[in-house]
């Protein structure tokens, strides 16, 4: 192990995070923007409204990410109208395409996550809000997706923080994330382990960031479910707290 | 206590409603007039509480009729019998009946007071502080002012029963469906619950009471309905019916009271 | 038709498939029990467990995949040489085998977020029901198998399917361990054909196909978990 | 005796499978006389590039043959036989390109590539001596050939820097019909190394002596040279050994 | 109702509980003998579903002590006041004490019949067909064997309830606790509750009821315990408190009683 490499490596590194982390925010907004109308939708439409909302989901939940950043970004230059639109400015880019194709992957897994979350509110609360006089609108907004947002946290901390791995195919398309900045220094050093248990290092720095988020939203917004402070809480209502 | 005069509120005709093979209400009619106050009694499974879930259609009947304060609701039906529903008339309609659940079905997530003021504020659109003002007067009135910041896991089952009556009334609705309202009281407070309603009753509030308390039936109602398997068997005033009824099984239905 | 269709490589990629299916399934199994048990060592009253269960999702989360990969297969047979050297034993060398090594290193990511998973839905069990359980004296042996779980795998099932297709996909990684599984055969195909459209969009659809069909248990375990949940 | 040896499978025509199954290639080629040569059994197990020397360490197989440029940075870990290809890099752009990354006399000119992207594999030799050698020039670095000449093809990248033997099959093709070499064929031992050796672990003596007496004996019985009129017809044989 | 011969089954002795700052219950004690069916009446909110659940202890009290049987519930307290609780010991006498609760808390995943039958199989160890013939009678005694098909959510309040009595039933217990076991029965059900009740009291068994039908306090119990605010404010035969309570508080309570 060869520390000072190491450190040197880090300030390089540290670039690449940075383009991680914006390919990353980027991907999990426009993904969560388009998540929760579709998730609205699987939840509660007809089998019309459903099928396309499927086709989606399972489209680009069941193909690799790899295939799909490799057709946005080699599949698309294909075509010489492509390479000749207004487009092929931002389409040349690879962080445009790997934000394209992660955006609509994580948007599908976020679906079927927010979808699940819907579907565990209890009815009896929901049909509460329908007899007030709820417009399906209200029902959503004001009652389900609180509850919903709350039930989805665990399950949507594990779509982030496999997006944020996810980012790193972006590499394979030149593009300069922390990964592919480490792929460069292990070119030129020859020191795959000390490199990339740098980058690891990294990772998990942010995934521990992550997990820390998500921890704190669930906490706060597990108000309902804590037993007060009681003097003789038990193990069990303990458990409940955490 | 027929007073022809009164305008009628609901009617709800020949409502039909099965599970799969299992046929719930046949054939259940029902015209409340302004002021009314209905109970309904009947065994447990006989159907009850799956009517009132009909009149304000979380249950979409199978046929029959239903209209609201003199506006027929759509409940026109396609090739497979499904009704295709106006989603905005029956949101208008529903923000016009309160509902007390069985269940209650409070909002998890949400205060007592919280529970009482969301549904004014974003259904009415009732400014904020003066819906929090009406709603502590309810809980007040409901004994719960104490709890308003309580959740409802955190409560006991009477106080979650009286929020989900202050829910219902916050909502100022033309007519309140009640399910079994005093399940989980005790006998003062049922004596408080019985006031409220008289009271409402004068404010011009129609109700339909879903109750097995017959006590508290013959002082509230105005009519009383007795339910069997899915078939009003016997209507007729509280006197009439806890005096002289004329059914056989609702005359066997009462004696075991206790 | 077909010929042209694989160009010659049809019983290659049958065989990638193969691999990719039995990776997938080995480590789903071992890496739902993992996730089970760290599940609820997350959610004991022992701190120590608690913390023990934490730093597990969050390192095996938090690490790449490919590295841990590395790790399990370059790593083990490293570090377990070594120790059997240092207790004494001859000079053997420890050979990790590719297969065990790659299902052993996804079904360690997969216990990660399966964890998680199971976690979020232990919580989202109506606490009466448990209440009701321990009252009638089920032991925690007796009410975790026959209240906990199969309450529990309604609210988990779906974020689990999630991660169930990701693992069938992430299983192209462990080609860095030598195994010849769908991704890899793609890509063999590729640099001799000299035609990576047509064999990467091949594997999509191969994947497409795979994680398609496994959606479709998924719904139906959905379906069974849910049976007694009124649906609004 | 039984000998593994680790190959990459996917970089035609040095070592690939074919639909069939089978594995071949110069590599390959060139493995197999050795094992004769040396009465080994033969074992081939195909790596992906990057595990190719993690997995020769960790003893997963004992020879890799795989086009491995013997480099320094390279023999801190592992060692090497003596060369048995020559290993050269070369420019490939657009036939039309006018850019001139060398002077006159061969020097490198990173300001002729001022503002342009030169795609070439991560992690190869040609990554290092660009790298080092025109600082400022945007690179654009890829995993495998395949994807590089999709975006020499797209126009992402204005010229990329590769194996002239391995470009010389690429621009045969239908697909290279538009592209040429530009600017000559260039040698370093320092950062292309003296050739293309096969990859032993260190303190093997025994075994890198039977490897290097194989290669020397096929050197030196023309069955070297048999081999490569099998897939080119200049020779690829290091220049250290040509005199 | 005396019978000093009788073998006391339950005493829980100066029971402490509260919520964060809120004291629920202030020191409650309570013997309860064989064949003893002691009623607990009081307002709601009082701390009556509290205090059955400390008897259980599905709450850990602060202070007090329970003996179930003759055995010692271990609630050792450590530094902090929290009980060390004995697992195995817990589960053993858990099993002896039937519960129903105030919200039935059916398990949703269960059929009617599984709700009965899993404990008595997996707790006590009955053989499945057994368990399964026994749990069928007591679902036919209820009135549910139409229905042992369906899951919870599938039936109606009432029904839900008579599934939760016949869950307690079917463990066999020698001490249960009713938690309003009649909320959401009609009167004919309450009769036949009633009558199951006078029947498991002439088995031996020991039955703590907390109700609000005053009624039926009178009919079922051998003692009447009236809680207030955490305290008990009377205790005595249901004659006694129904004909000439002693303290004002609970005159005032039973005034009420329509
Ligand atoms: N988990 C909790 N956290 C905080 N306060 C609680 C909690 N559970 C109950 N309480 C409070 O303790 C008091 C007693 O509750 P309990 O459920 O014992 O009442 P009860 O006598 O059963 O009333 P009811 O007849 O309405 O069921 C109530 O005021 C309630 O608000
Ligand atoms: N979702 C459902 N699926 C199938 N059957 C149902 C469903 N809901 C109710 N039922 C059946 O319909 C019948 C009437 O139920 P309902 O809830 O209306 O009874 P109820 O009169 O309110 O009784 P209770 O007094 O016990 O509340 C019951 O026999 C019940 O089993
Ligand atoms: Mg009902
Ligand atoms: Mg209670």
């Amino acid at each position: 192990m060869d520390v000072s490499l190491m450190i040197d490596s880090v300030p390089r590194l540290l670039e690449g995070a940075v383009v991680t982390l914006k390919l990353l925010l980027l991907t999990e907004i426009i993904g969560f923007v388009f998540a929760l109308p579709l998730g609205i939708l699987y939840a509660n439409g007809s089998r019309a409204v459903r099928a396309p909302i499927y086709g989606f989901v399972y489209f680009f939940r069941g193909t690799p990410l790899l295939v799909q950043i490799f057709i946005v970004y080699y599949g698309l230059a294909q075509f010489e109208a492509v390479r000749h639109s207004l487009l092929w400015p931002w389409l040349r880019q690879p962080f445009v395409c790997a934000l394209i194709a992660c955006a609509l992957h994580s948007a599908a897994y976020t679906t079927n996550i927010l979808r699940g979350a819907i579907q565990a509110v209890p009815a009896g609360e929901v049909e509460a809000a329908r007899a007030c006089g709820m417009s399906a609108f209200q029902v959503q907004r004001l009652i389900v997706l609180p509850v919903a947002l709350r039930l989805m946290l665990p399950a949507y901390s594990n779509q982030a923080i496999g997006m944020l791995k996810g980012t790193s195919l972006a590499s394979t398309i030149t593009l300069m994330e922390l990964t592919g900045v480490a792929n460069t220094i292990v070119a030129s050093t020859f020191s795959p382990y000390e490199i990339f248990i740098m980058a690891a290092l990294i990772y998990l720095a942010i995934t521990l960031v992550i997990t820390r988020c998500f921890k704190f939203a669930e906490y706060a917004l597990s108000k309902h479910q804590r037993p007060l402070a009681s003097a003789a809480a038990t193990p069990e209502q303990v458990r409940h707290a955490d | 206590m027929s007073r022809p005069e009164a305008k009628t509120v609901l009617t709800a005709d020949g409502i039909h409603k099965s599970y799969g093979d299992f046929a719930v209400l046949k054939g259940v009619s029902l015209a409340a007039r302004e002021r009314d106050v209905i109970c309904m009694i009947g065994a447990s499974g006989s159907g009850k509480s799956t009517f009132l879930r009909c009149i304000n259609l979380l249950e979409t009947p199978e046929a029959g009729s239903i209209a609201f304060e003199g506006e027929q609701l759509n409940l026109d039906r396609r090739g497979d019998g499904a009704a295709r529903l106006d989603a905005r008339q029956i949101s208008r309609i529903r923000s016009r009946m309160g509902m007390v659940f069985q269940s209650f079905n409070l909002w998890s997530h949400l205060t007592v007071l919280d529970n009482v003021t969301i549904a004014p504020i974003k259904v009415l659109g009732v400014p904020k502080a003066e819906a929090k003002e009406r709603a502590e007067g309810l809980l007040a009135k409901v004994g719960l002012f104490d709890k308003r910041f309580h959740y409802p896991a955190h409560i006991s089952g009477g106080q979650q029963q009286r929020c989900a009556i202050a829910r219902a009334l916050a909502m100022d609705p033309k007519l309140l469906l009640f399910d079994e309202p005093t399940s989980a009281l005790d006998p003062e407070l049922v004596g408080e619950v019985l006031r409220v309603m008289r009271l409402l009753a004068e404010e011009g509030r129609t109700m339909i009471v879903v109750t097995h308390e017959m006590a508290f039936a013959r002082e509230v109602s105005s009519e009383v309905l007795f339910l069997h398997e899915g078939k009003i068997e016997e209507r007729n005033t509280p006197e009439q019916i806890f005096g002289n009824p004329t059914s056989e099984r609702c005359r066997r239905f009462l004696q075991r009271v206790l | 038709m077909t010929a042209d269709l694989f160009q010659g490589w049809g019983t290659q990629l049958f065989w990638g498939t193969m691999v990719t299916l039995k990776v997938a399934f080995l480590s789903l199994l071992a890496g739902l029990a993992i996730g089970l048990a760290v599940a609820l060592a997350k959610l004991s009253s022992s701190r120590l467990l608690r913390v023990a269960g934490d730093v597990y999702t969050t390192c095996i989360r938090g690490t790449p995949e490919l590295l841990i990969i590395l790790l399990v297969y370059f790593g083990s047979t490293v570090a377990l040489s070594a120790a059997l050297r240092r207790i004494g034993g001859p000079d053997t060398h420890f050979e990790m085998p590719a297969l065990g090594a790659g299902v052993l290193a996804l079904s360690l990511v997969f216990g990660g977020y399966a964890a998680e998973i199971f976690r979020g839905a232990f919580l989202a069990i109506p606490a009466g029901q448990i209440e009701a359980a321990r009252a009638f004296g089920m032991r925690p042996a007796t009410l975790f198998i026959h209240i906990r779980l199969p309450l529990m795998w309604r609210y988990a099932l779906p974020a689990l399917g999630n991660i169930w297709i990701s693992l069938i996909k992430n299983t192209s990684l462990i080609s860095i361990v030598g195994l010849e599984e769908l991704m890899r055969v793609s890509y063999v195909a590729t640099s001799v054909t000299r035609s990576p459209f047509h064999f990467y969009v091949l594997a999509a659809v191969i994947y497409l196909t795979l994680t398609i069909a496994n959606s479709l248990i998924i719904d139906m375990l959905e379906t069974r978990a849910n049976r007694g949940v009124r649906r609004v | 005796r039984e000998v593994k040896v680790g190959t990459e499978c996917t970089n035609p025509p040095f070592n690939y499978r074919t639909a069939g199954g089978a594995l071949t290639g110069f590599d390959v080629d060139i493995a197999r006389e050795i094992g004769k040569r040396a009465g080994f059994e033969l074992q081939f197990v195909c790596q992906a590039f990057d595990g190719l020397i993690p997995a020769l360490t960790a003893r997963k197989f004992d020879l890799v043959l795989a086009s491995l440029s013997i480099t320094e940075a390279r023999q801190k870990n592992i060692d090497f036989s003596i060369p048995y290809r020559g290993s050269t890099g070369r420019f490939v752009g657009p036939k039309t390109s006018k850019l001139e990354p060398l002077t006159a006399d061969g020097q490198p000119n990173p300001k002729a590539l001022d503002g342009k992207v030169v795609g070439m594999i991560r992690a190869s030799t040609y990554d290092r001596y660009f790298t080092e050698l025109f600082p400022g020039v945007q690179i654009a670095r890829y995993e495998n050939y395949e994807t590089l000449l999709l975006d020499l093809g797209s126009g992402r990248v204005d010229l990329i820097m590769a194996g002239p033997i391995k470009m010389a099959d690429f621009l045969t093709e239908e697909r290279g019909k538009d592209f040429a070499f530009i600017g000559p064929e260039l040698e370093s031992i320092k950062y292309f190394g003296p050739g293309v050796g096969v990859g032993l672990r260190k303190n093997e003596p025994e075994l890198a002596d039977k490897v290097n007496d194989a290669l020397k004996g096929m050197f030196a019985d023309g069955t070297f040279k048999a081999i490569n009129q099998k897939y080119w017809k200049f020779t690829v044989l290091p220049s250290v050994w040509m005199d």
